[in-house]
């Protein structure tokens, strides 16, 4: 019986998967390396005669149309592929909003209506990239930076930190500093800014923000704007917009300060491998110089209070993910959904239909971890090489 | 106004045109119907090998400091001005083939390489130096340097020229000597 | 909403057997080698190269205020050759738009101030909105809307459009009127 | 066209809820109802290639993984590259020996061809791709550089999945051996698990047992690629970083030098068919030639309803009565009766319906078929606003039906309102 439905499994169609990020979404089959496209996440709006945001809504049933044109676009014009006859991989935040999940969920199963969704969380299906049994993962997105300690398969929940700190609150700065530079309020197109700090931006190392006056600035760069003429970005502006990841106040809320934090809520037996298991991934990572400075903040704050007397792990070490930066996630999701197991996790249409709501990670936690097959799954896939790298 | 037209030998230049001032044009260039060049802030010399295009429109344009005699405006061989496109400068230089593409626009503080390309309907008005091979494509203006100069227009001004006297009324050269260099010395055209 | 009445100088057109109204103020060169299929209306300031190559237009369509026509050259090892342009029917020219295609197939719109580049394929049922730039040798397939320089797919048309445009071009010839009273 | 170029004025209410232009309604002739693109299914029916408009079978499209084999994008603008032909001096190259008989020939000049833009002018030699003897493809391939890692993981994970299986499998016949004899017999041979192994066809325990054992997880190193000391000082030339488009038109290597770009392969287009949900009848099936506009089935609102159109409209004071022209159009055959009703006269959606449909659901829920109580959820009700109130003529209108033999049926009533 169980072999006829392995049989089954193996003919299916190679089941697509969704990495619907704020700014780009990730798309493509499960068992490749890469996804078929990366396309920033809007859909030409014929009413309003300009691209529309999928995350610009008010209501749900807003987020539905917003759903419905976005999938469509992907569907027909990039992956080519009926929807109705593959399952759907969706790689997730653990922390997306429960309307946009049920309002997904409802998108896929009742308009597209596929046979079956598999909903992975972010930080498990990075660690599936590495291989490792603990990891942890810095996940740097469009809005927020993520960090999560995944341990043996599990997310260690209440280590997760999440704070604003991604590639918009890096755009809020350099549109700043651009007003600064300029003398005037240019109030530029995302896409432009974007644009600037893609093609100028860096950051430094920890010794040149330190002394960042008496360090010799980085060249000016004259960037070309249309018709808006020439731009001046200073040498200070390209090295300071990704600063704001790094400036730290009383909250301690900066990106190596959520990482120690995380680490330090972490049981105490997972600390040292944690840290020495740390994958930066998402698409602000590739900005040049981060991981990098990351590192040498890392190092030196792990010294200073009140990280040193309670937190003792001296050595961080760093993973290369087998993918872009920004298609860690994916990638993961595409490893997950190409073995059978991945297929025989989703659920299906016709449970949904039944139930006409999926279940939240917390729901979860709180019910017996045997029950639900998902979980239990995913553990097993990892404990079980676990016990192997033991041996 | 004064009008100093000088056809060089071997330019094909349609009647169905508006020259207006002092204007050069050099041998081997074409001149489609429908063309307006006005020369009112000083002389427009228009070098060998040119193709303009219909409703293409070259303006010296007058400005208050202006040098006395007025510079000319120089256009180098060449260069291939597409329909509909415009190029107002008071005074300056164009390089040496260089595409002007359909609709385009060059405002007056652009000063152009050679062999650089400005894209179909791009409106190029902030002041800015065009280094050589450089190409503006697209309503953002993108940028990128060529690797290779443009291809010359020759084989179409062949038949151009070959092609136009069929059908078009032409103005005929009226200049039988190469005195390029002798034609500063003209009178200075700006009317009061 | 209906298509108001257009009015023009009955003196300024010209009325052909078959139903073409061409303006006097056009530039039509090489006029032996222009093929205007019938009920084509030519407005003013338009240009047609005729004499570059053929350029054969089919019904219906419309070509309008200061639009240049152009046969696309290529060049070859040998020389550089013009292509005959040719026009499909019920085909709307905007106005200051710049055809250098190859094909126009039937049923197309072009917006004004278009700039439609070199050997551009434009197949029957295509749109190019206002103030889009082709670049050239595009094809543009059946039902795609194009937008935006350079243009780039960004919607496709309605099944009926081929029923629309050819509403559209009669009712535009339809009302297209000499002035009455002058 | 006028439904193209300005915006909707008049909108229909579809079954499902939604206001749209009568353009992009269809109707189905077996429920006799309008839809929409919102609540029909949408399928893929043919792939092919925008730019040289050649089909492509989906098997064949599957494997290229939607791309075109002769056509390409620029990498730098995204559109189509063209292919050029030089007349190329062939280089003498001594240091190919294994050209014996080339060499006779490559006395003449030979046709070599690069691809090249015409928006942007970049070329195939811009990024140093040899030019081609032959003008279709032969165009270098890239692998993605992660390939062989993630095939690496693919296996590891795959043969844990299945090492899972089998010793659930075990489990499971370790409970049946203490009932049945039979099973023991075989189970000493040890041929039932190479047997169902057969059958199933799997990969033999011994190689998932091995993608297991040869598998290294990811090392991480100490050391973390800094930035040059030269790159604070050197001087930025933005012509040679890729913008963020550029990047991810290729997601397997989004590079960021200018220099890495390479032509991208053209991604093919679909043809799509439309179906109705409920019925499960085709509204509108493509020809399968790229370039035909025609339709096998198209079943349109266009042809089947009437079309309102706003022929004139005074403007609307407060309290005060304007006039609003509209033309109604039949467009079928037959003669048509209208009549205009206020919005509060509109007969509800037929509660018949209802449980008909549900009870169809159930049963089809049942059978695992299609469930179409999951579609009811997407119906709304229609939003508009209403500021102003039409009085209506109270007769019945009769629309003559679409007269064919008039080149301009321009003969459709008109009404007036006051």
């Amino acid at each position: 019986m169980a072999l006829y439905e392995g049989i089954a499994l193996i003919q299916e169609k190679q089941a697509v998967v969704l990495d619907l990020g704020t700014d780009y979404t990730k798309f493509g089959f499960t068992g490749e390396a890469a996804p078929r496209c990366i396309v920033r996440s809007e859909f030409w709006c014929a009413a309003t005669r300009r691209y529309r945001r999928v995350h610009d809504y008010q209501t749900a049933d807003e987020l539905y149309d917003n759903l419905v044109h976005m999938l469509h676009l992907l569907y027909f014009r990039h992956v080519l592929v009926n929807p109705k006859e593959r399952k759907v991989v969706v790689v997730e935040s653990l922390l997306t909003p429960t309307l946009f999940r049920e309002t997904l969920a409802k998108v896929l199963f009742t308009h597209y209506e596929v046979s079956g969704v598999v909903w992975a969380d972010s930080p498990r299906l990075c660690a599936l990239t590495l291989g490792t049994p603990v990891a942890l993962i810095v996940s740097i997105g469009a809005k927020e930076a993520e960090v999560a300690a995944v341990v043996h398969s599990c997310v260690v929940l209440h280590a997760m930190e999440s704070q604003p700190l991604g590639a918009h609150a890096i755009h809020a700065e350099l549109r700043r500093l651009l007003d600064e530079d300029n003398d005037a309020t240019l109030d530029l197109p995302d896409l432009v800014i974007e644009d600037i700090k893609v093609k100028t931006c860096f950051v430094g190392s920890r010794s040149r923000a330190q002394q960042w006056e008496a360090a010799r600035a980085a060249r000016d760069v004259q960037f070309a704007c249309g018709e808006r003429g020439r731009l001046r970005v200073s040498g200070a502006t390209r090295e300071r917009a990704a600063e704001v990841l790094f400036a730290r106040d009383n909250e301690l809320a900066s990106l190596p300060d959520i990482v120690l934090q995380c680490i330090m809520r972490c049981p105490i037996d997972a600390r040292r491998a944690l840290a020495e298991n740390v994958l930066v991934t998402g698409g602000t990572a590739s900005l040049p110089g981060l991981r990098a400075r990351l590192a040498q903040e890392l190092r030196h704050l792990v010294t200073r209070p009140p990280y040193a007397s309670r937190l003792h792990v001296r050595e961080f070490k760093f993973h290369g993910a087998p993918a872009q930066d920004s298609a860690a996630a994916w990638l993961g999701g595409a490893l997950l959904g190409a073995g059978e197991a991945g297929a025989a996790r989703a659920t299906p249409r016709d449970v949904y239909a039944r139930a006409r709501r999926l279940r939240d990670w917390r729901e979860r936690l709180m019910a017996d971890f045997s029950t639900v097959p998902e979980w239990d799954h995913m553990a097993a896939v990892l404990t079980c090489y676990v016990a192997y790298n033991n041996r | 106004m004064s009008h100093n037209i000088k056809i060089l030998p071997g330019a094909t230049v349609c009647e169905d045109c508006t020259l207006e001032g002092d204007i050069t044009i050099g041998g081997g260039t074409v001149i489609h119907p429908r063309v307006t060049i006005i020369a009112e802030g000083g002389p427009i010399i228009i070098a060998e090998y040119c193709i303009i295009e219909e409703y293409s429109t070259i303006i010296h344009k007058k400005s208050d400091q202006q040098e006395n005699p007025p510079k000319p405006l120089f256009i180098g061989a060449h260069n291939v001005f597409e329909v509909g496109c415009k190029l107002e400068s008071p005074c300056g230089h164009i390089g040496e083939s260089n595409v002007f593409e359909c609709r385009s626009y060059v405002g007056v503080d652009v000063k152009i390489g050679s062999g650089c390309v400005v894209g179909a309907a791009c409106h190029l008005t902030a002041p800015q130096t065009l280094v050589d091979n450089t190409v503006i494509w697209g309503s953002e203006h993108h940028i990128r340097e060529a690797l290779e100069k443009q291809p010359s227009q020759l084989l179409q001004l062949d038949f151009l020229s070959k092609v136009m006297p069929n059908y078009h009324r032409l103005r005929k050269p009226n200049v039988h000597k190469r005195q390029s260099s002798t034609r500063q010395s003209q009178e200075p055209s700006p009317k009061p | 909403m209906e298509l108001q009445d257009t009015y023009y100088n009955k003196s300024e057109y010209v009325e052909t057997a078959s139903g073409n109204k061409v303006s006097r103020q056009t530039v039509l060169c090489g006029s032996q080698n222009i093929v205007l299929h019938g009920k084509v209306i030519v407005q003013s300031d338009a240009i047609i190269r005729g004499d570059l190559a053929n350029v054969k237009t089919g019904r219906f369509c419309i070509i309008s205020k200061g639009s240049v026509i152009r046969p696309p050259f290529k060049k070859f090892s040998k020389g550089v050759a013009f292509f005959p342009l040719q026009m499909g029917d019920h085909v709307f020219v905007g106005e200051n738009t710049v055809v250098n295609a190859a094909v126009v197939g039937s049923y197309v719109y072009i917006g004004k101030n278009v700039v439609i580049g070199r050997r551009c394929v434009l197949k029957d049922c295509c749109m190019i909105e206002d103030n889009s730039v082709l670049p050239a040798e595009t094809v543009v397939p059946s039902f795609a809307r194009y937008s935006g320089s350079p243009a780039r797919l960004i919607t496709t048309l309605p099944e009926a459009t081929p029923d629309l445009m050819t509403e559209f071009t009669k009712s535009y010839y339809q009302h297209f009127l000499p002035t009455t009273v002058q | 066209m006028a439904y193209l170029t300005q915006p909707d004025y008049v909108k229909y209410i579809c079954s499902c809820g939604q206001l749209k232009p009568i353009t992009s309604l269809y109707f189905c002739r077996h429920c006799l109802k309008i839809r929409c693109g919102f609540c029909i299914c949408h399928e893929v029916d043919s792939h092919y290639c925008a730019n040289c408009l050649e089909n492509m079978p989906s098997s064949e499209a599957r494997l290229k993984k939607n791309r075109c084999s002769s056509c390409f994008d620029c990498p730098s603008c995204f559109h189509t590259l063209s292919t050029r032909a030089t007349m190329a001096q062939p280089r003498q190259t001594p240091q190919d020996p294994a050209g014996g008989d080339t060499k006779v020939e490559s006395k003449q000049p030979k046709k070599m061809y690069y691809l090249s833009c015409f928006n942007c002018r970049w070329t195939s030699r811009d990024v140093g791709i040899p030019d081609q003897p032959v003008a279709s493809g032969g165009w270098p391939e890239r692998t993605n550089p992660f390939a062989a890692r993630v095939n690496q993981l693919l296996d590891y994970y795959k043969a844990i999945a299945l090492q899972e299986k089998q010793e659930k499998i075990e489990r499971e016949r370790k409970k049946f051996t203490i009932r049945g004899k039979y099973i023991t017999l075989t189970d000493k041979t040890g041929l039932t698990g190479a047997m169902a192994r057969n059958i199933a066809g799997l990969p033999s325990s011994d190689s998932s047992c091995s993608a297991i054992a040869n598998f290294v997880p990811s090392q991480a190193s100490a050391e973390v690629e800094e930035l040059p000391e030269d790159y604070y000082t050197k001087e930025v030339n933005l012509n040679q970083i890729t913008s963020m488009p550029q990047r991810l038109a290729s997601p397997e290597w989004q590079p960021v030098s200018v220099s890495r770009l390479h032509p991208l392969a053209k991604l093919l287009s679909v043809k799509r068919s439309q179906r109705c949900r409920v019925c499960d009848h085709n509204l509108t099936k493509p020809e399968y030639n790229p370039g035909s506009i025609k339709f096998k089935i198209e079943l349109l609102a266009y042809y089947h309803v009437p079309e309102v159109k706003i022929i004139s409209h005074e403007p609307v004071k407060a309290g005060e009565k304007t006039a609003l022209l509209l033309k109604l159009t039949n467009p079928t055959g037959h003669e048509m009766q209208i009549k205009l009703l206020q919005p509060e006269d509109l007969p509800p959606p037929e509660e018949k319906e209802e449980p008909k449909s549900i009870e169809k659901s159930l049963e089809k829920s049942l059978n695992l078929e299609k469930d179409t109580s999951s579609y009811k959820a997407i119906e709304r009700e229609p939003q508009y606003s209403v500021t102003s109130r039409v009085t209506s003529p109270p007769t019945a209108l009769t629309l003559a039906q679409r007269d064919d033999a008039a080149e301009y049926d321009d003969d459709a009533q008109h009404d007036t309102t006051e």
